[in-house]
């Protein structure tokens, strides 16, 4: 029990750590690809992580919580998809050390 | 120049609702009305969330009338637009998109429908479990390139909603010569599914017809108000 | 759970937060904003579960899967809008 | 700096923003924007009207031990703010309506340029 919990609080850090980083990521990135990266997938694990961690120090919380870590796994790569088709389209968010397109390549 | 002229009269004002607001000075408890609903609601309505209570029972005339404002904002918009058709083309979404939009629906509703269901127990009832389930109206939508096929349904869900809320508060009055009496069904043990009287039933009629109106506004904007 | 660890997890949190939020405040096209968008609210999503934990009640989980769900919708369908779909 | 101080900066700041936003912006989506950000600040301005410091959400369960007269916040508002909410989407919705029609029968959005409104 001791050590479940506190693998739950080595877990709720390393997602607040993640998430906190992926804030610093979406701030400082240089383009909005490389936000997006960092908004995404740093998120993602750190929502995981900090799920997982709570429903280990609380268990009788663990089915709601893995509801919502489940419903983000879901969601989170869809909305970020289609952000980056929309994105995709605008021509001043090219950057400029593009190297090859394979969108691009596949839409036309 | 506009602007500041702008700022300067919105400052006055909030100042003025501000100063109307302080003159109240700090509440030290419940008033009247609110310190009976807290004390005696748990017994006399039977739901363990106070708001529902006074949302379904206690306030329930006026959330008829609040119901009955947003069937009149819902079916301006509707009529506006079936005589204005937006009409614009879509292209199709990705195919991961539309997979999304295939899928997450369902559980979608289901979440919605436990909101409504559990309105007497947990933050919820009728009006958000009514946007929840217009949510995943909103999600079929943005997917679809044609017009979709519960949109005929609206008009009759919502219709037998407001039809349902009516009849259930005419129970209470022929029963115990009180409209929208709470006693009319058991009250049951505060705390569980079945409990609390007619609020669940209640909770069933606005979350369907707040979700029928809100998805008719969305069909509206998507497809063009519909052949009436 | 500690007060101090509380605090640590809610300041790393807020921070978090704040820093998406400041880069959605200064974001010069709509799909730079609508990413910064996307990033805070999953932050805020995960300051919301720490609210309710803390305040010691499973109901506002409740709260919490709506406000994800609507985040996501709303997020979705900015895209489809930069994208011509709407 | 209590929580109730901060509900009541943000209501004002949020009802400041939104009644700039009405009375000094030109493009009409916009003004619809602002009204929603109005609605909003009233919303939270009506909460504020309920709230009691160190008070919990009136859901009355197994975390409130107390009586619930001196434990719970007052529910009357916070009812209120239920109905506000889903009436102020629809009301918005309507207004965004109106705004696109109107500048489409008019051929523009800016509020300066509606020559032929005063009759």
């Amino acid at each position: 029990m001791i050590l479940l919990s506190a693998l739950g609080h080595v877990l709720l850090l390393i997602g607040a750590i993640f998430l906190c980083i992926s804030g610093l990521g979406i701030l400082r990135m240089p383009d909005v690809w490389n936000r997006m990266h960092a908004g995404t997938k740093a998120t993602t694990l750190g929502s995981i992580a900090f799920m997982l961690g709570l429903g280990l120090i609380r268990p009788e919380w663990l089915p709601k919580l893995l509801v919502i870590a489940l419903f983000i796994v879901l969601t989170n790569p869809v909305s970020s998809h289609a952000l980056a088709r929309a994105v995709h389209g605008v021509p001043e968010e090219k950057p400029d050390n593009l190297q090859r397109d394979d969108l691009q390549e596949a839409d036309s | 120049m506009r602007t500041f002229i702008a700022f300067l009269l919105a400052l006055y004002l909030v100042f003025f609702a501000a100063a109307a607001f302080e003159s109240f000075g700090e509440p030290q408890g419940l008033g009247r009305i609110a310190e009976h609903y807290a004390a005696e609601g748990f017994e006399e309505v039977g739901a363990i969330n106070l708001v529902t209570a006074v949302v379904v029972t206690y306030r329930g005339l006026d959330t008829l009338g609040e119901v009955s404002v947003l069937f009149t904002a819902a079916s301006a918009v509707i009529l506006l637009l079936s005589v204005f058709p937006l009409g614009k083309p879509a292209n199709k979404p990705s195919s991961i998109v539309l997979l999304t939009m295939k899928v997450l629906p369902g559980p979608i509703l289901l979440f919605g429908g436990y909101i409504i269901a559990h309105g007497h127990l947990t933050p919820g009832g009728g009006f958000p479990g009514g946007a929840v389930v217009a949510s995943a109206a909103l999600l079929v939508l943005l997917g679809c390139t044609q017009e979709v096929g519960f949109a005929k349904w609206l008009t009759f869900a919502e219709s037998m909603a407001g039809f349902s809320f009516a009849m259930l508060g005419f129970w209470g009055l022929l029963k115990l010569g009180q409209f929208l009496n709470n006693s009319v069904l058991f009250l049951g043990i505060p705390g569980q599914l079945l409990s609390a009287g007619i609020i669940p039933l209640i909770s069933a009629a606005i979350g369907v017809k707040v979700a029928s109106e809100l998805s008719g506004i969305l069909v509206a904007y998507r497809c063009g108000g519909g052949k009436e | 759970m500690s007060n101090t660890f509380s605090l640590i997890l809610l300041v790393l949190l807020g921070a978090g937060f704040a820093m998406a939020f400041i880069r959605l405040v200064i974001a010069r096209t709509a799909g730079d904003r609508a990413v910064a968008l996307d990033g805070a609210t999953l932050i805020s999503v995960d300051l919301m579960v720490l609210m309710a934990f803390l305040m010691g009640r499973s109901m506002l989980l409740d709260v919490v899967l709506v406000y994800a769900l609507l985040s996501f919708l709303g997020v979705l369908a900015i895209a489809r809008y930069l994208e011509g779909g709407l | 700096m209590s929580l109730s101080l901060v509900l009541l900066l943000s209501s004002m700041g949020l009802l400041l923003t939104g009644l700039v936003g009405i009375m000094a912006k030109k493009h009409l989506l916009r003004i619809a924007l602002a009204f929603t950000l109005a609605s909003t600040g009233v919303n939270i301005l009506l909460v504020w009207t309920g709230y009691l410091a160190g008070r919990k959400a009136p859901i009355i369960d197994a975390s409130i031990e107390e009586i619930a007269t001196v434990a719970v916040v007052d529910p009357v508002p916070q009812a209120l703010v239920l109905t506000s909410i889903v009436i102020g989407v629809a009301v918005s919705a309507l207004l965004v309506v109106v705004a696109v029609l109107t500048s489409r029968e008019l051929g523009t959005a800016d509020v300066r340029r509606m020559r032929n409104l005063k009759w």
